[in-house]
């Protein structure tokens, strides 16, 4: 019985519609970007917003690290293209509520602030809701003390002035990195590229870190620029001490430069001001998001893709696809490789008007079916449902069926099927097979 | 590699053993079915009474299929599987090492050893590995000698 | 739905013992839905009485089969043909199932392959909890539908014992004290004012098992 | 008068009652009851008899109680409902008003599996208010249970019934005790009190339903023999607290069961000082001889005489 794993009758695989409707859930520049290229492409996306403005995380920022431009002007001008289009619909202070169906039957309820639902039925659902961020409270009374976002608005309200905080001229600046997030990249990014802008306007910069995260392209240049121009970098294995002096912080740190632990020094750098990254963490809302979706999280409650191996965008289920801070905290350059990434995928999936299941493909005998949920429960692509016809509900009869009734039985859903036969191994009643 | 020939001295006197233990090894493809064909390719040593299936993931694999191949004639029953949270189905083997597990306990019910059925994990240029694994079984089911449930 | 578990392995090959040919039978209704006794379970374990029995030199031949529900006459005398071919019974269905076909076989040995073990609730994939006895008389509107009946290992009526503690059961710690759950419930609902009327005694012997095997007869129904 | 015992009487006196326990002995060695008893006689109103606790096999309270009223000491018989049903209760009423039982403790009863004989069937026909009930009726109706059956004699028995304000969920703790007021009972004995804040907090909230006017509350109190045995029952017995305060003491002091002892009499100090209280049961496990002393040492003695 074993030998036979796969059952050779071919069974029919019809295509499913994909009409060329997208959804995306969040309007932060992930949303947007794709929202954008899809739609170029003659898509019609529904951008779901759950706050009352576009622009998600990175209306913080003002600066690039790897190019001139102002990041609000370049999202304003993004934000117009969406207004622009005929094929973009956006949907502010607006939430997903419901997913039902698989790929190619999508429906999903949307409702308003104002309480209104809408339903849509897409072809594809791209979650890009970005991830949240929290002040990191390294000093109790927050005196001379910011973060990282503020820094980015200070520098962008001083533009060619010298920087002047609370009215007060900052010479000095120390950057305190590593706090938390101890593994993303975004701290070192921001931080390298703010201290050199405050080079130019004439301060003197140190950067404290654990580690810097220099992997992100065109960032090592950055490193080395700033090197070059004179700021200073330590690293740290025990965190900084932080205390206030008459007209200052003081942070202490150990150098690190002397091998032996004995050795080394406690340095003192006085500072005008101090910035420290904010935490990034996942958004308490994409619990009930996964929820709803039946995604996957991982670590922290982030949102999980499908498997590292193969493609990052794309999530457990078929025709749902994952980009940007909701996966992890992330540089716009990375979100928007992975904006693009998504659109790539979305374009091949819906390229043909039709998705064709392809076997392997699991099959629930309706006849032996006991709805035990097993397979529901079990299913990593959440492909089954349990099938009702109507308001009945009977158990599946034993012998004899007529082919035109539907009994209430678990149904794998072709499209949604990934042929990894996890169902037909856990079905209590031996009711699930796999085609070949 | 003469090992028949270098056990010989050990079983002093006795004739040798015309036993040769029949391997069943489920093989996901994602790792061991690679790994089987690039170990054939390489024309390594492996059991002779081997039996392999091909599974689309371990998760594939049924509790009772395992009881299954020592039912049929099985000596003993591997499964070659990916490594852990590694499963191109996110879950397949876990599944899987829980139902091993299971089985086990059915297997210590019926007086069957331990042995008789193991997990390996690994991946797809594993192709030696799975060669020596197999090997390496073999002469550990020779050393347990014939499964005593197998209806054969 | 009702929660089985298979019984100890040695105490079937004991019971199973005199025989050579024998029918395992499921069934497909509750059994199935808790992995104690459907096709599958049923499968795993005539193969493992199988070969245990191969192991001890007196092979053992297993037929199998499942019906849609053991408890049904029409399903049960299914196996009629079948029964006939063999010289005992494993039922693996609960115990109306196995009586269902001792009603049904009065000529053959059914032995039970399970222990029927409650009326149940899946709390999780894999884990069920007891949460009715069956008493015959739903006093469920009284207790802000959590039963202490069943769910009380004291089955008291009119509040917890002193051992609730942290909201669990000093008898099995796992176990929720069924009283902290009827008052956390009440609270919620607005209704703890409910909890000072005191619940008389039970009439156990009007509906409740204890009075004999009790009996439900539709007379509109009958045929 | 509902039941004329002494403990009643020396409620009804105003007196501030004192009760102890009694374990019977686990066989028919009635050498045990005599020693236990020779040393409360004089310390105590009346003296608990425990049925089966902890569901260990010990002689029956009825025929223990009748053993101690025989030695001259008043018994409180203990019935749990764990061990029989609605008719061997009454039936045993019937036997225990007839050997001169005036008091009974109404319990639900430990759990049989902790005991020594796990694989009982447990009753609980009843519950401990539904019990308090029934010996109201047959008391006051003078018929059985539910019934109109009369009743031939007088079952005249003061009611007592358990509180436990350290378990779980407090909040329903007083609301249960009101209950058993409203069941019938005439007192309450509490469970061992360590944590006197949430002992305090109780006694407001039966006071705030007003059943310390209709029930004499005493309050429950075990000394303890050393740090070891605070630690234990703080760990494993579900419905006692101990702060970990009382613990440090206990460990702290040079002899633990001195300590045990001091804390005991202060308690009891404690305890007399809040409205409502009308009593102290004081439960010395396996520590009888030491009865005498604390009350001694409480000013508890001498102990009222009635009639």
């Amino acid at each position: 019985m074993y030998q036979t794993i796969y059952e050779s009758k071919s069974i029919t695989l019809n295509p499913v519609v994909l009409k060329s409707e997208a959804l995306i859930i969040g309007g932060g520049i992930v949303g947007m970007t794709v929202a954008r290229e899809l739609a170029r492409e003659g898509v019609q996306v529904v951008i779901v917003e759950k706050g009352e403005t576009l622009g998600g995380g990175a209306r913080d920022l003002h600066f690039f690290y790897d190019r001139p431009a102002d990041v609000q002007k370049w999202m304003g001008d993004l934000i117009s293209t969406l207004e622009d289009g005929g094929n973009i619909h956006v949907l502010k202070g607006a939430k997903l509520k419901r997913l039902d169906g698989q790929l190619g039957r999508f429906q999903a309820l949307i409702r308003t602030s104002d309480g209104r639902e809408k339903t849509l039925s897409p072809s594809v659902v791209v979650v890009a809701t970005g991830c949240i961020t929290r002040p990191v409270e390294a000093m109790s009374d927050g005196n001379r003390c910011i973060g990282s976002a503020e820094m980015e608005k200070l520098l962008a309200e001083s533009r060619d002035m010298p920087l002047a905080w609370k009215g007060q001229p900052v010479k000095t600046v120390t950057f305190i990195l590593d706090l938390t997030n101890d593994d993303i990249k975004i701290h070192t990014v921001n931080a390298i590229k703010q201290a050199v802008i405050l080079q130019e306007k004439g301060c003197r910069i140190a950067v404290v870190a654990r580690d810097l995260k220099v992997s992100v392209s065109g960032m090592e240049l950055l490193y080395r620029q700033a090197r070059e121009k004179g700021v200073l970098f330590f690293k740290y294995d025990d965190p900084p001490v932080l205390s206030h002096t008459d007209d200052g912080i003081s942070v202490e740190v150990q150098d690190m430069t002397a091998l032996r632990k004995e050795e080394r020094e406690v340095v003192s750098l006085l500072s005008d001001l101090v910035v420290i990254g904010e935490t990034f963490a996942a958004d308490p809302e994409t619990q009930e998001l996964c929820r709803v979706l039946k995604l996957r999280t991982g670590a922290g409650g982030a949102l999980m893709e499908d498997n590292p191996q193969f493609l990052r965008v794309m999530s457990n289920r078929r025709g749902i696809f994952l980009a940007g801070a909701c996966r992890f905290p992330q540089v716009i350059t990375e979100s928007l490789s992975e904006a693009h990434a998504v659109v790539q995928e979305v374009r091949a999936l819906l390229h043909e008007g039709a998705y064709t299941p392809e076997n392997p493909i699991a099959e629930v005998d309706t006849r032996k079916c006991a709805v035990c949920y097993t397979c529901v429960r079990l299913c990593p692509h959440a492909a089954i449902g349990v099938e009702r016809c109507g308001e009945r509900n009977v158990y599946a009869a034993p012998a004899e069926k007529d082919e035109n009734t539907l009994w209430q039985a678990a149904r794998i859903e072709p499209a949604a099927c990934f042929g990894c036969g996890i169902c037909v191994a856990e079905c209590p009643a031996r009711a699930i097979t796999l085609y070949h | 590699m003469g090992r028949a020939d270098e056990k010989q001295p050990e079983i002093q006197g006795e004739p040798m053993s015309p036993f040769e233990p029949k391997i069943v090894a489920f093989c996901c493809e994602q790792s061991g079915v690679p790994a089987a064909e690039m170990a054939k390719t390489l024309k390594l040593k492996m059991p002779n009474h081997l039996e392999l299936v091909p599974v689309p993931c371990s998760g594939r694999i049924e509790t009772l299929y395992l009881l299954k191949a020592l039912e049929g004639g099985a000596d003993g029953v591997v499964v070659f599987a990916c490594h852990e949270e590694n499963c191109r189905y996110l879950q397949g083997n876990v599944r899987l090492k829980s139902r091993v597990g299971y089985a086990k306990q059915i297997m210590g019910k019926i007086g069957l050893e331990q042995e008789r059925l193991e997990i390996f994990h690994l991946a797809t240029n594993s192709g030696v590995k799975f060669a020596e694994f197999l090997i390496q079984k073999a002469d550990q089911l020779e050393q347990l000698g014939p499964n005593p449930g197998k209806i054969a | 739905m009702i929660k089985a578990e298979q019984k100890p392995f040695e105490e079937i090959l004991e019971y199973l013992a005199p025989y050579n040919k024998i029918l395992l039978s499921g069934c497909g209704a509750c059994v199935t839905v808790c992995h104690a006794g459907g096709e599958k379970d049923g499968a795993l374990l005539a193969s493992a009485l199988r070969m245990a029995r191969q192991n001890i030199g007196k092979p053992l031949e297993i037929l199998e089969s499942t019906p849609a529900r053991q408890c049904e006459p029409e399903f049960a005398l299914e196996l009629s043909d079948t029964i006939g071919l063999v010289q005992a019974v494993l039922s693996v269905s609960c115990g109306v199932g196995v009586q269902t076909l001792t009603r049904h076989f009065p000529t053959t040995q059914i032995y039970p392959g399970v222990n029927t073990t409650f009326l149940g609730e899946t709390v999780e994939h894999g884990v069920w909890e007891e949460r009715c006895q069956a008493c015959g008389n739903c006093i469920l509107e009284k207790t802000a539908g959590v039963c202490p009946i069943a769910r009380c290992a004291k089955q008291l009526l009119n509040g917890p014992c002193g051992g609730s503690s942290n909201g669990k059961c000093e008898i099995k710690r796992e176990t929720d004290c069924a009283w902290q759950l009827i008052y956390d419930r009440s609270k919620s609902l607005g209704q703890l004012h409910r909890l000072t009327e005191i619940i008389p005694a039970k009439q156990w012997g009007v509906q409740s098992r204890d009075s004999g095997p009790r009996r439900i007869a539709r007379e509109d129904l009958k045929v | 008068m509902k039941s004329g015992s002494n403990l009643e009487k020396v409620f009804v006196n105003g007196n501030f009652a004192v009760t102890s326990e009694l374990g019977p002995p686990k066989g028919n060695d009635v050498g045990v009851i005599k020693r236990k008893v020779d040393f409360l006689r004089g310390y105590v109103d009346a003296v608990n008899i425990t049925d089966n606790q902890t569901a260990i096999v010990r002689m029956s309270s009825i025929a223990t109680s009748a053993f101690v009223i025989q030695m001259g000491m008043e018994p409180v018989m203990q019935m749990v409902t764990r061990d029989r049903n609605r008719i061997a209760m009454q039936s045993d009423l019937f036997g225990a008003a007839a050997l001169g039982i005036k008091n009974i403790v109404c319990l639900t009863g430990d759990h049989h599996t902790f005991g020594n004989q796990v694989h009982a069937k447990n009753v609980h026909d009843l519950d401990s208010v539904q019990l308090i009930n029934m010996v109201k009726t047959m008391r006051d109706e003078k018929t059985l249970m539910g019934g109109e059956e009369k009743i031939e004699g007088e079952i005249d028995m003061f009611i007592g019934g358990a509180a436990n304000p350290f378990a779980d969920p407090f909040e329903f703790r007083a609301l249960r005790t009101a209950k058993k007021a409203a069941a019938g009972v005439d007192f309450i004995q509490t469970q061992c009190i360590y944590d006197m804040v949430r002992f305090k907090e109780w006694m407001k909230m039966i006071r705030d339903l007003g059943v310390h006017e209709k029930v004499h509350i005493m309050a429950g109190i075990t000394p303890l023999k050393s740090a070891g045995m605070a630690r234990y029952m703080a760990k494993n017995v579900a419905g006692i607290t101990i702060p970990d305060a009382l613990i440090d003491r206990m460990a702290k002091a040079a002899k633990g069961s001195e300590e045990g002892i001091k804390i005991c009499i202060e308690q009891i100090q404690e305890v007399r000082e809040i409205e409502g209280v009308h009593g102290v049961h004081i439960m010395a496990i396996e520590w009888e001889q030491m009865i005498g002393r604390i009350t001694e040492m409480a000013g508890l003695l001498p102990r009222p005489q009635m009639d």
